[in-house]
């Protein structure tokens, strides 16, 4: 046990870091890693593993020091599903081995991590999953296709799921892996949008060799172990904190003021609408984060993604009918691969047809809606039929 | 013209550990004295209003001095407290003179008073010795507006005490009427000669409504016309801002009876709310009864610490909370079936209570309209 | 057989009917009489039941001719029931005596006809009806509680759907009664509604008595008989032909013009989007006219009662708010029993509470939803564990 | 104004059998000459037309000449059948210069012949001569307005033939284009000197937009200033009326297309159609579809008839079919799930066919105003 660690202990080790390796003369790299071993990487993680064992309330102190000293940071956008969702699994269902191995690299940001779950076939249903793994020796040998992966083309390793026993019911025949982006067997394929951007990919997966080393969970428990995943995914989406006409009522907004030609009774009105409704929304997330801060977390976080989803789809296409003869141009139709992605970003075509993807990523907002009728209002399930079925026995 | 204004603070949009007691007390004493049957029955009496309830929530509990200072005998408390009073009777539709009289009369007096800062008659005049009654609970009394007027549209409706006013809310119950004229405002004794209250016949039975008319009256002069201006203004700026925390009380109600009804509610072999398209509409409806939550606090919020922010905040509250309550009211009946359209199902005082409420104050259309201006969001 | 009756026959015997008992000089009822027994009641019904074996369309000639003449009708707002859905029922499955018993009383209006279909439990799940009708004899004895039960107070006779083998599935055990409305087990309640009307009936029957004789249909096939009752008001509400601002519309246009000073931007957009949606289901119902007049009947009849349902309720809510202080008050709470009811009639507020049952009698807006999307578009049923299980073991 | 005007005649608003039989050999050719993959593949390349699927339309079937009389070198048919055409480019987003040449421009010079009664050059001078071409489907023209312009709002937007027009759809394949200036209307050659066609970047990949740069080019003078405006209102009113045909068959595609992928889907070893949410989405969309279509041919009945009710039908058609068709498309998207978000599935084609055609000819939102005034219902 270490003796507790407290705000003015974590700035006296960022300082005594920043002494040790001033930002002005060390490397970026360097200083990141000197970082993590210095446990200030995310001081609620671990002694060892970049962490103090401390409550991640002190980590604002670390990162407002380091922001004063100018330090480098490790990208966060760029290394977000590493961040995200792979690091918390590996926390808590990886071996000892497993997190020495990946945990520096992956915070570094010297490893970029992706995400091999959703399935042409397994959206919604994402348990329905028909990527198999079967073992052969030490290995396993996965076959089948991923979808809608981002940055595969930049991993150097994915978390995947894949069914090692169609025989099961399937919630209980998948088990989680670390998948080896540059095996010879995976091949990445851009997935162009409606945007006409790609900025997912397909994912085929032919032979791909895994060692049992690699396998994160018992087998045969990957869908837990995905949970731990995925409510790590949600948590990141409902949190961040936005300004007045921070968010995709921004544009609109400017727009109306600059352009007096454009202004309609019709458009007026919408546009109040939805500026009432941007702002609540605003107000609604705020209430959340002073819930979490007060430590009476709410169920408020699952109707966020649902309200901006509706929110960025019917401003942004406001926005392009408010342009007129402009909104029917786009900037660019031209297949790119984005490094990041700014919903709020481009022009108004490309926000509206970028906004659609709002409600079906990271959930659907029907599976959502379901979400908050049974698990915040306490609705009855609708009878089901796929729970106690073999895998193999479903339709599809 | 090219960034909207900030909040000047980041508002507290949370429920404090006191206004949470505070919560208990009233949702106890509503059980107790205001159940839906009791509610219904009154609704058709000729005295809906239980004075017994009445007292107990003001006097007992203290609520009708919430926001008047201690000194000039009241709780010292301030607008976030009576926005969760409000919450408590919008649950219940509960017929009672707390809006009208704790909220906007209160408020308009609090502008005439050394605490408002407009006149220099300080804390002593009239319009401070009223307040402590009211305060205290032992009198009520009505701002003489059209129940639908907006807080930026009340133009007074009389050059002098002489004529008639309409649609006031709660008149029939109040001791004291508060009359805006062209020459300013006074108190007149709902009792006095000259003054004729004449109930009408309203859409929602819990809220009474009445014509006052005047002829030969007589009253206490309170402010001059521009100071008289100001406090209706901010009377009913406070009661449009409250108003959103009874609406979010009234959807969060008809949203869980309509959870509970449709829970137990067996149709096709299976409780209804099982059907997944029920089950959408409420998690919407759950949404935006969260939402509306977080746009009435944070109306109370503005108004309780008197933020340059709190005409915005109001606007965006009314405009937002006032659709969510009609919209729930509606969702409810509807989801309840034929049930939900008999008389002896409470569901109608709710969609009653939430239609005439989204009049109340000014429609969310007006709300818009201010919305506009304060946003710098200009009409063509 | 008759020989073919084309419209210059009907048009004949129609001019011989009002030569034989001048309308000016004859009393109502007997004119009625000599109607229904000339065959020109309804002349698609067989000779000797009012009608001619004629074609439907017939009709049309008959009524011109008659009002022409101004000739009495049978007031088939008041009967309604009794000519909507209880006389199509009789005709398809009444025995030769019971035709000749009730057809014609019916018609006429001398014996106003109730529906006892509904029950507080059974509401879009009529089939799941709770009142028995248990075999005594010659005579059924029925107990149970009907509701939503229209002219009630007024009925002489009243078509009832009665549970005979609770042992069978729901849909199997219900058999088809006319049940005499005098009999002293029927107690008749007013219900009161929402606008303070009470414009249906709780009907609470205490052993009441019915004869075999007054079966219509099989024993357990009550609930196929009731679909002939059930169609034929599906048809009559989707049929009717209404001018442009005909319906809910008309009332708020008219404020919109005389009263200049409630007008806002706000409003105005509301309204207008209302008046188009308005129009345009004026045309789509006159489209549905004009396809059933050229033998091609589109499914759009069923729709048309959602249109109509939110139509009204929108529009009835846009007129109380643009009405301000006037939409606050009410014309009257008092109770009173209407004989008909215009759902545009009385004030703004009573239009607004009358208008929010459009969405529930006569079948939900839910279960209407259900059937375009299965029927119409062909989607497939929800799972279903209600159909082949006793009713006395179904969940309630 | 106390009662609004009633339609003048009852409107047919079903299809005729040769209405059917039209749309049968329309349908064909479609299949055949631009299905999915073909228009998918076609809408990124220089060249989104294909000249062959033209002939086959405008010449084979003859669809170019619909709305031309007999005598003009056309068919002598009417909006009804040229409403049936659109339909079934809407259900294909088939890139086809058919609205822009075949309705909007042919209108707009039929307006300036005998038939439309304005000119007295009757049907022998330059307006019939290019009539007949663009009704023999040998060349085609497009009026040089921008795309979004509504049939009340066509000032022109030239002095003289001199400057630049934006957003003209269906310029870059035109063989003439029709130049509205204060001077009048004038036929301008598309590789004339001082003619200039610029390719834009068009949301909707399938019916490409150009902007027209005149500097020192030469004309045929069609009409002067008055009867320029006349045409062009008429015109355009063609466009808007008929465009609702094809906002119908874009929304009868994605409502199809949305039920197809549904009923076969499977999740949750359900199909996802089976699930009542989406049932009651589909269904909705169903009756918005229905709907659509009774206001659709009631637009093209009445241009066809010409009807004094045209204007207010095609306004109604406008305001209405607009949203349905970007509701269909958008539910298309979202209940295909991530599918509906790729570039190889054909539902995006439809939501930027649906959203480009919300704003051509006029928003929703400016064939509202139309309504307001037309059915005498005035702004504030």
């Amino acid at each position: 046990m270490s003796p507790a660690v407290d705000a003015a202990e974590v700035r006296r080790r960022t300082r005594e870091l920043l002494a040790a390796h001033p930002p002005a003369t060390t490397g970026r790299t360097d200083f990141l890693k000197a970082r993590f071993d210095a446990g200030l990487a995310w001081v609620h993680y671990p002694q060892g593993l970049g962490g103090l064992d401390a409550p991640r309330s002190l980590q604002q102190a670390v990162d407002a020091e380091l922001a004063a000293a100018d330090a480098p940071d490790n990208d966060p956008r760029r290394i977000g599903i590493g961040l995200g969702m792979a690091a918390p699994t590996i926390l808590g269902y990886g071996t000892d081995e497993q997190k020495r191995r990946f945990l520096r690299p992956l915070w570094v940001g010297e490893e970029v991590w992706c995400q091999l779950f959703s399935e042409p076939g397994a959206g919604s249903d994402l348990a329905a999953l028909a990527t198999r793994a079967v073992r052969d020796g030490d290995d396993w040998v996965v076959d089948g296709q991923k979808v809608w992966t981002s940055s595969a083309h930049a991993a150097r390793w994915a978390i995947l799921i894949a069914r090692t026993d169609p025989d099961l019911p399937k919630h209980r025949g998948i088990s989680y892996f670390i998948c080896d982006m540059t095996d010879p067997g995976v091949d990445v394929r851009p997935l162009r949008q409606i945007t006409g951007e790609a900025e997912f990919n397909e994912v085929f997966l032919s032979g791909v060799r895994i060692p049992d080393s690699h396998r994160l969970g018992p087998v045969g428990e990957g869908w837990k172990v995905a949970q731990t995943t995925l409510m790590n995914e949600r948590v990141s989406i409902g949190g961040s904190r936005i300004p007045r006409e921070g968010g995709m009522i921004g544009p609109v907004s400017r727009t109306w003021r600059e352009r007096p030609e454009l202004r309609t009774h019709g458009t007026h009105q919408r546009l109040l609408t939805l500026w009432v409704e941007a702002e609540v929304a605003r107000l609604t997330g705020e209430r959340l984060r002073q819930q979490l801060v007060a430590g009476q977390p709410g169920p408020e976080g699952s109707g966020m993604k649902l309200a901006f989803a509706r929110l960025n789809q019917e401003i942004s296409g406001l926005e392009v009918e408010l342009l007129g003869d402009e909104g029917l141009l786009y900037g660019d139709w031209t297949m790119v691969r984005p490094e990041l992605v700014d919903f709020t970003g481009r022009d108004a075509g490309y926000r509206y047809l970028r906004s659609k993807g709002n409600s079906i990523e990271g959930g659907t907002s029907e599976v959502l809606l379901n979400i908050v009728a049974e698990r915040v209002l306490g609705l009855p399930a609708e009878p089901r039929n796929d729970k106690d079925v073999a895998w193999k026995d479903l339709s599809r | 013209m090219t960034a909207p204004a900030q909040p000047p603070a980041t508002p507290d949009l949370l429920y404090s550990q006191d206004e949470e007691d505070l919560r208990s007390a009233v949702r106890a004493l509503l059980a107790d004295r205001a159940d839906a049957p009791t509610v219904i029955v009154a609704a058709e009496s000729a005295t809906p209003y239980d004075q017994g309830l009445w007292e107990a929530l003001a006097t007992g509990i203290g609520a009708a001095g919430l926001l008047v200072p201690e000194k000039l005998g009241g709780q010292g408390a301030s607008h976030r407290e009576a926005a969760v009073v409000l919450e408590e009777l919008g649950r219940t539709v509960a017929p009672a003179p707390y809006l009208t009289s704790s909220v906007v009369a209160t408020e308009t007096l609090l502008a005439l008073t050394g605490t408002g800062g407009i006149t220099p008659a300080g804390d002593s005049g009239p319009a401070a010795a009223l307040l402590a009654e009211l305060a205290s609970g032992s009198r009520t009394a009505v701002l003489a507006v059209p129940f639908a007027t907006p807080p930026g549209g009340a133009q007074a409706a009389l050059a002098a005490l002489d004529g008639t006013v309409q649609g006031i809310a709660d008149a029939a119950v109040a001791d004291v009427l508060l009359v805006p004229t062209a020459e300013g405002l006074y108190a007149v004794g709902a009792t006095a000669p000259g003054v004729a209250v004449e109930p009408l016949v309203p859409l929602d039975l819990t809220r009474p409504l009445a014509a006052l008319t005047l002829s030969g009256a007589a009253g206490t002069p309170l402010a001059g016309p521009d100071a008289s201006a100001t406090a209706v203004r901010r009377g009913l700026l406070a009661g449009a801002g409250l108003l959103a925390s009874e609406q979010l009380g009234i959807a969060e109600w008809c949203l869980a009876e309509t959870v509970r009804y449709t829970r137990e509610r067996h149709q096709f072999n299976r409780p209804v709310g099982s059907f997944q398209a029920l089950k959408h509409r409420m998690a919407q409806l759950w949404l935006e009864v969260v939402s509306a939550r977080a746009a009435a606090r944070n109306a109370a919020d503005a108004l309780a610490t008197g933020s340059p922010d709190a005409p915005l905040a109001v606007a965006v509250a009314q405009a937002y909370c006032s659709g969510v309550a009609v919209h729930a009211a509606e969702e409810c009946v509807q989801l309840h079936g034929g049930i939900g359209m008999t008389w002896e199902h409470p569901a109608h005082l709710y969609l009653k209570r939430a239609k005439a409420d989204s009049i109340a104050y000014g429609t969310a259309g007006r709300h818009r309209e201010a919305v506009a201006e304060l946003a710098e969001l200009p009409a063509p």
